[in-house]
């Protein structure tokens, strides 16, 4: 058995059982760190599909800055009124159902596809074609996403500040 | 003639009955002349009837007939026939019956339904003489019920006692028994021959005709007629009522149960003789025989005076049908007649003693004793001299000493019997015939003289008993001479060359040849041969049975309770009438106990069970149905607008507000799409 | 033959008198009960006087059954008439009314009977107004029944008979009135339905050509039905020996066997019986009961002789069945009612049996013990009603020694009990001798085991006589008043009346001979 | 039926990540469809977010897809970062008007 297959099933077990810990665990913080763990592991799993820009992304962006938010958002919204971070669930059954039944119906699809599959050959970076390709033909999205980013960013700030006014004229 | 004059003698007292049901409270005397007149009156125009047949029309039968109703395109009629055997049974009938009316007057005297009784006793003599006079097997059977229920109105006359109420219902109940086998003989001679007269259902069988084209069912409509009159005549194995029929009154029993209507059977089997085949006839010849038999050993061993001479009843019965059934017609229907007095005398002697004893217990005002049990009975002769010797007549007349009437019939029976074995060999019958002649002498005269000879038990008593009225003692006389023998021929020793036998003729069979019983004068020749050595044989017989009991009973030679001990079995057989009535109870009336308390139980629980269950699921269904009603057919009727309204509110349902379950429906959508088009 | 009043024919004077006395009892004040009553009596007294003229001129000739012609006192007219409805046809239903030797006799006695109820019913105090509307309602449904020839007629007729019975048990019987009314009522509707859907299916097959215009018409007259020339090709109950007939046969049988009351469809009557009001009882015992018999004979016979053939073993073992299972269940009760209840299925199973034989001794016998059984009851039911005005009880053990304080009463009430039994001399034996005669034609061992009903009955007749009228006088029984004159008059026409025809049965015998004779031909030639 | 499965554990190749990608699908949904808390529904969103990417990825690497899949997974990630952000102003938004944080609790959307 080779490396690649064995840091596959590896990370694929520790991406899946973070997950599994994020969705069922009853704190909110041990999810939230589950979620990390779980993020990392998908971050190792682009490093096997030769995506080594994106999982320094992923870690960065996502591990870096989306989860430091939810702990923020987490503190922010739970910790003023309770300790208590156990949350109950809703709608239990039908989620269950729903979600088993669209893993079965997307396992059962996935191995029964035919993938035209070409191999392609190893990259030792990726970095470079991706610029390339950023500066070329996805010079658009680049620039949509990026004012995306700054609306996104004014808009939360603007909601933020909003508050924490309400909040003074409220007190 | 013949028309008016037996219907005359017919209804006038049925005129005596209707009369004295509805007026007679209200009469002088409470009617009781009036009864008895009109009984007289009948007893005289049937003696006129009798003398003016047998001189004017001998050997001829006169009938004459009206229709009925027409059924379909059958005619049904009824009408009167007039033979000599009719225009005897009418004298015996009217004569006993006016004897028992006079009797009653002084029997009955205090009596509460005093007119009641008179009413019931013309509906009886009614009935009975509708009986003798009938041309027709339907109208006999008629009468015959009326017979039945005018004799159960008057065993159950003291209906407070309920003992008499039940031998009632047992007396009618055991007869309609036997009407069953007598209606379904009817019913098989008319859907045969399409008529219910005598003469034409002979006329058919004579001309070969048979019941559904087969002997066995002419033999079998016998045998069926004949079970009427095993009902009527108590015959073995529906003997059991008469002796409790013997709760009635005495004069009663003297008329009914033992002189006319007991009879009916005999007279019924003497009409219908020309139809019954040789082999019907055998049947009822050993009926008659074991019949006898069985009610002359119960005789033996009871101590009630009645049931004593129930039981003697019964058996002279036997002899009688026995004797028809053996072909001595002649001697079967001579011993009807003497009989009738001569039991009628008894009874009536009896009922004398009886009302002696009441009226001196009475005096005492003892109430416990017993008035009929024969123990505590003896030397009465002295205190009840016209009594005691009317009875000693009656007692040697049934016992079949010479110089008797009981002798001329009996002696017939017997060399009858005797004749019919040489011819067939059927030695039990003689033998039986014989072994009872001794038994009845026996008991007649343990009867005789435990009541009259003797010491009394309670001399005080005894003492307190005084002769009956002369209105009592006349009847018993005058029986008592028709218990002599010149009334019936001259000759004391043989009564076939007396007017009786020329009157009765043994009339033709009319079955076919191969199934008739011995003709006539081969039997006659038979008799003849035979007769002499029976006479000596029965007078022998006689004696010993008379000698036995005077050992016994009078000079106490021989201990009866000694004689009982050695008897063993069969004396308790005798003294429990060999159990037949507890045998009775225990399958037939039990047995319709258990199947009406099992029949109401099914009828209650199960029938009833599923049509309650029917009910339940109805009540279900109209429930369901209510419901859809309400729901359904009211909603569409009141509700169309609030439909849509009731359908926006179902629909807000969905509409919950909730974003996951909003993802929930859209995920399931999704996955719904997916599994379509994938 | 015609008879009319006032340009009305008889029938439809007898069958609607009881609706005029109806009306004007509803209009009388509700405190004016004596002018009810009396308006009752004369209602049914005029019904007893028009059957009398009935009686009196009824041709006894005439053959009736299934031909249109021999009918006596015809009334018909079109009543409801529908042209060309889609894929029918013309509808027709008419009001025809009429008269044979198997109705005529079933007339006198229900306005006999429906007379003595009224008389009976003079102790009934509790609604009145409503009991009489309701009573008189009942009997012209019954008259109605009994003249009716066409057959939607006759059920409507049955229809408006079931109702009042419905309402005079449930609300003027006993103390469980409102379970025999549930009962009655369920039984009767399960009944109707069937009669009902026969009737359709008869409706549906039946058509003949109307001789004025030549169309082919539907119709519900009763006298089409019988003749085989009428089934249209085809139709549902056409042909000979078909299952459908069969089936038909049995729903109406099963009808009419309720009424009857055969064996099983019997328990119904012991509960309403005993819950009923007197008159209710008599009128019950003494008219509804023929209702099911009558039927059978005008309907089922006659229509479905194929059916009647083929059935004809299986009505006589019910009947037999109903004789001795009726004999020995009454034996068993302890209540009066419903021994009488009882004994009416048994001496019902005798009439089955006697038209079951299908011939004339069995169906004369037959229809005279329906007349005969109603008189008889009817004293019975009396009887039972009159100890129960004085005593408030009807169980037989609460009785004994009435012959010394009521000795009238004892007299006519044991003149009933013998007829029941079966007495000579009285009517209850000329028809029971003629349907066990007929019978015996027919079914030999069926007959022989039907006629040992006859000691079973003498069984529990003489035992209902010992435990009531005989014995000892109770203490409680001691003042025990006889018969009042209006009891008396009650008892007196049917005590008559059995005597009379136990004695001479030719008048009622002369009425129907020629008609049953003809029923039986047509029935054993297979229809006309 | 074995041959495939021990070839299918044998070398992972697109179908493997394809099936760790539906099960982080899964699980994702679940958490979105029954934690009433909004944080949790939001990073069950993030998880379903990277299935997808793993997904994109996994056929830049498997087909000819190549650098195409990686760049959109890029843009996933950026959009992700956007709606994290937007996402928590408004859970914030949303906690200081109600109070609660529980989504089932909110139903101002309720007919």
């Amino acid at each position: 058995m080779e490396l690649t297959t064995i840091l596959f099933y590896l990370f694929s077990i520790v991406t899946i059982g973070a997950a599994a810990v994020m969705v069922f665990s009853k704190n909110i913080v041990h999810s939230a760190f589950a979620l990390m763990f779980a993020l990392i592991g998908v971050a190792a799993l682009y490093v096997l599909l030769y995506a080594d820009f994106l999982a320094a992304t992923q870690l960065l962006v996502y591990v870096g800055g989306i989860l430091i938010l939810i702990l923020f958002g987490v503190m922010l919204t739970s910790l003023g009124y309770t300790f208590n971070f156990r949350t109950i669930t809703v709608n239990l059954v039908p989620a269950t159902v729903l979600s088993t039944g669209a893993a079965v119906l997307l396992i059962f699809a996935f191995v029964t596809t035919e993938w035209k599959i070409t191999e392609v050959a190893e990259r030792p970076d990726t970095v470079y074609d991706l610029g390339m390709m950023l500066m070329g033909d996805y010079i658009l999205p680049f620039i949509v996403a990026g004012v995306l980013l700054l609306i996104a960013i004014i808009g939360a700030i603007l909601m933020s500040t909003r508050l924490s006014a309400e909040n003074k004229g409220g007190t | 003639m013949f028309t008016q004059l037996p219907l005359t003698i017919l209804l006038l007292p049925l005129l005596a009955f209707i009369l004295l049901i509805f007026f007679g409270k209200r009469l002088p005397r409470q009617g009781d002349w009036l009864a008895a007149g009109l009984m007289t009156l009948t007893l005289l125009l049937s003696l006129f009837l009798l003398l003016f047949k047998l001189n004017a029309y001998p050997g001829e039968s006169i009938s004459s007939s009206f229709d009925w109703v027409v059924v379909g395109s059958q005619t049904i009629g009824f009408g009167i026939m007039i033979d000599n055997l009719a225009a005897v049974m009418l004298v015996v009938v009217t004569l006993v019956s006016t004897l028992v009316h006079y009797f009653s007057m002084g029997y009955m005297k205090d009596d509460v339904r005093y007119s009641r009784y008179f009413a019931y006793l013309g509906l009886f003599s009614f009935s009975m003489l509708g009986i003798v006079l009938t041309n027709n097997i339907l109208l006999m059977y008629v009468f015959w019920e009326l017979v039945g229920i005018s004799s159960y109105l008057l065993i159950g006359h003291w209906y407070e006692k309920k003992s008499a109420s039940n031998a009632a219902n047992k007396a009618f109940i055991v007869n309609r028994v036997g009407d069953f086998g007598m209606f379904i003989g009817i019913m098989i001679l008319f859907l045969s021959f399409s008529t219910f007269t005598f003469e034409a259902i002979f006329e058919s069988i004579s001309a070969g005709q048979l019941p559904f084209g087969s002997e066995g069912w002419l033999t079998a409509a016998g045998i069926l007629i004949f079970c009427g009159a095993v009902g009527k005549s108590a015959q073995f194995p529906l003997h059991v009522w008469l002796p409790d029929a013997m709760e009635g009154p005495t004069p009663v029993s003297a008329l009914i149960h033992a002189a006319t209507m007991v009879a009916a059977g005999v007279y019924l089997v003497a009409r219908v003789f020309p139809m019954l085949t040789a082999d019907a006839l055998l049947v009822i010849a050993y009926i008659g025989a074991i019949t006898a038999l069985i009610a002359a050993t119960i005789a033996i061993t009871q101590f009630d005076i009645k049931k004593v001479l129930a039981y003697s009843t019964i058996s002279q019965l036997g002899y009688m049908i026995m004797a028809l059934g053996v072909g001595a017609y002649t001697a079967g229907f001579m011993h009807l007649v003497t009989h009738a007095a001569f039991k009628a005398g008894l009874f009536l002697g009896a009922g004398s003693v009886i009302f002696g004893m009441h009226a001196a217990l009475h005096k005492l005002h003892d109430h416990d004793t017993d008035a009929q049990d024969i123990r505590n009975m003896g030397g009465l002769k002295s205190r009840m001299p016209a009594t005691y010797w009317t009875f000693l007549i009656f007692t040697l007349a049934i016992s079949g000493i010479p110089l008797t009437s009981g002798f001329l019939s009996k002696d017939e029976i017997l060399a009858g019997t005797l004749a019919f074995s040489t011819l067939n060999g059927h030695w039990l019958l003689p033998l039986i015939g014989f072994l009872v002649a001794g038994l009845t002498a026996f008991y007649m005269f343990r009867l005789l003289i435990l009541t009259f000879h003797g010491k009394p038990v309670n001399e005080k008593m005894i003492e307190g008993v005084t002769e009956s009225p002369k209105v009592m003692t006349i009847p018993l006389m005058i029986l008592a001479a028709l218990s002599l023998f010149f009334f019936y021929s001259f000759n004391p020793f043989g009564a076939s060359s007396g007017w009786f036998y020329s009157a009765i003729e043994r009339p033709l069979s009319m079955v076919p040849e191969l199934m008739q019983p011995a003709a006539y004068p081969v039997f006659y020749e038979a008799v003849s041969s035979v007769h002499s050595f029976a006479m000596l044989l029965s007078i022998l017989i006689a004696g010993a049975g008379v000698l036995m009991a005077l050992a016994v009973y009078q000079w106490k030679k021989v201990s009866a309770d000694d004689l009982a001990k050695r008897a063993g079995v069969l004396y308790s057989g005798s003294v429990n009438k060999w159990y037949f009535d507890e045998i009775y109870d225990t399958v037939f009336v039990n047995g319709s106990h258990v199947i009406m308390k099992m029949l109401r139980w099914f009828d209650e629980n199960i029938i009833d069970g599923i049509v309650n269950g029917s009910a339940v699921i109805t009540l279900i269904f109209s429930k369901v149905s209510g419901w859809i009603d309400t729901n359904i057919v009211d909603g569409l009727v009141n509700g169309t607008a609030s439909t849509a309204n009731k359908a926006g509110g179902l629909l807000s349902h969905i509409q919950t507000g909730k974003v996951q379950t909003y993802l929930v429906y859209v995920i399931f959508s999704f996955l719904v799409l997916f599994v379509l088009f994938l | 033959m015609e008879l009319q009043f006032f340009g009305i024919g008889i029938l439809t004077w007898i069958v609607f008198i009881p609706i005029a006395g109806m009306i004007i009892v509803l209009l009388l004040p509700d405190k004016n009960r004596n002018a009810i009553r009396w308006t009752a009596v004369i209602a049914t007294g005029i019904q007893v006087i028009l059957a009398g003229v009935i009686f009196a001129v009824f041709d006894r000739t005439k053959l009736g059954i299934n031909d249109a012609e021999s009918f006596q006192f015809i009334e018909k007219f079109s009543w409801i008439t529908v042209e060309a409805v889609p894929w029918v046809g013309r509808i027709e239903i008419s009001y025809f009314l009429g008269i044979d030797g198997l109705s005529v006799l079933m007339i006198i006695l229900t306005s006999l009977i429906s007379f003595i109820g009224v008389i009976s019913s003079w102790s009934i105090d509790k609604m009145v107004k409503g009991y009489y509307a309701l009573y008189l309602l009942l009997v012209t449904g019954m008259m109605g029944v009994f003249v009716a020839l066409d057959f939607f007629l006759f059920f409507i007729f049955w229809e408006i008979m079931l109702l009042p019975m419905y309402f005079l048990i449930g609300l003027w019987g006993g103390p469980r009135r409102e379970y025999a009314a549930i009962k009655f009522f369920l039984y009767t509707f399960v009944g109707g339905i069937l009669m009902l859907l026969t009737m359709l299916a008869l409706y549906f097959s039946v058509a003949y050509t109307d001789p004025a215009t030549g169309q082919s018409v539907h119709t519900f007259n009763i006298l089409h039905m019988m003749n085989p020339a009428n089934y249209v090709d085809g139709g549902l109950l056409s042909g000979v020996d078909t299952t459908w007939r069969y089936v038909a046969w049995m729903a109406l049988f099963i009808n009419f066997a309720i009424k009857i009351p055969l064996f099983p469809f019997h328990t119904w009557l012991p509960d309403a019986h005993v819950e009923a009001p007197t008159p209710i009882s008599v009128i019950l015992a003494g008219v509804l009961l023929k209702l099911g018999t009558y039927g059978l004979l005008r309907i089922n016979f006659p229509i479905f002789p194929d059916g009647t053939i083929y059935f004809m073993y299986f009505m006589a073992i019910l009947g037999m069945i109903s004789i001795i299972y009726g004999a020995f269940c009454a034996m068993a009760q302890d209540d009066f009612k419903k021994l009488i209840a009882y004994s009416s299925i048994s001496h019902m199973g005798i009439v089955v049996l006697g038209i079951a034989a299908l011939n004339t001794q069995g169906m004369v016998g037959g229809v005279l013990q329906m007349f005969n059984h109603g008189i008889i009851t009817a004293v019975l039911f009396l009887a039972v009603g009159v100890l129960y005005d004085r005593t408030h009880k009807r169980g037989l053990n609460d009785f004994g020694g009435i012959a010394n304080q009521m000795p009238k009463y004892t007299g006519l009430a044991m003149i009933g009990m013998f007829a029941a039994l079966g007495l000579p001399g009285l009517n209850g034996f000329v028809s029971e001798l003629f349907s066990f005669l007929g019978a015996f034609e027919a079914y030999k061992w069926i007959t022989i085991i039907s006629v040992t009903g006859i000691i079973i009955t003498a069984g529990y007749i003489l035992w209902t006589i010992q435990r009531v009228f005989l014995g000892k006088t109770p203490e409680k029984l001691n003042n025990l008043t006889d018969l009042t004159p209006r009891e008396l008059l009650m008892f007196i026409p049917l005590i008559v009346l059995i005597i009379f025809l136990g004695i001479y049965p030719s008048p009622a015998i002369e009425l129907m001979n020629s008609s049953l004779s003809y029923l039986v031909e047509v029935v054993t030639n297979g229809g006309f | 039926m074995d041959v495939l499965m021990i070839q299918s554990f044998a070398e992972p190749g697109l179908t493997h990540f394809l099936i760790v990608s539906a099960i982080l699908f899964s699980l994702g949904i679940m958490a979105v469809l029954s934690r009433r808390n909004t944080i949790m529904v939001l990073m069950g969103v993030e998880l379903i977010l990277n299935s997808a990417n793993i997904n994109f990825i996994a056929f830049s690497r498997f087909t000819e897809l190549s650098l195409d899949g990686q760049m959109i997974g890029l843009f996933v990630i950026i959009i992700a970062a956007a709606e994290a952000a937007v996402a928590l102003a408004i859970v914030l938004n949303v906690y200081n008007r109600f109070k609660t944080i529980n989504l089932d609790e909110i139903s101002l959307l309720k007919g």
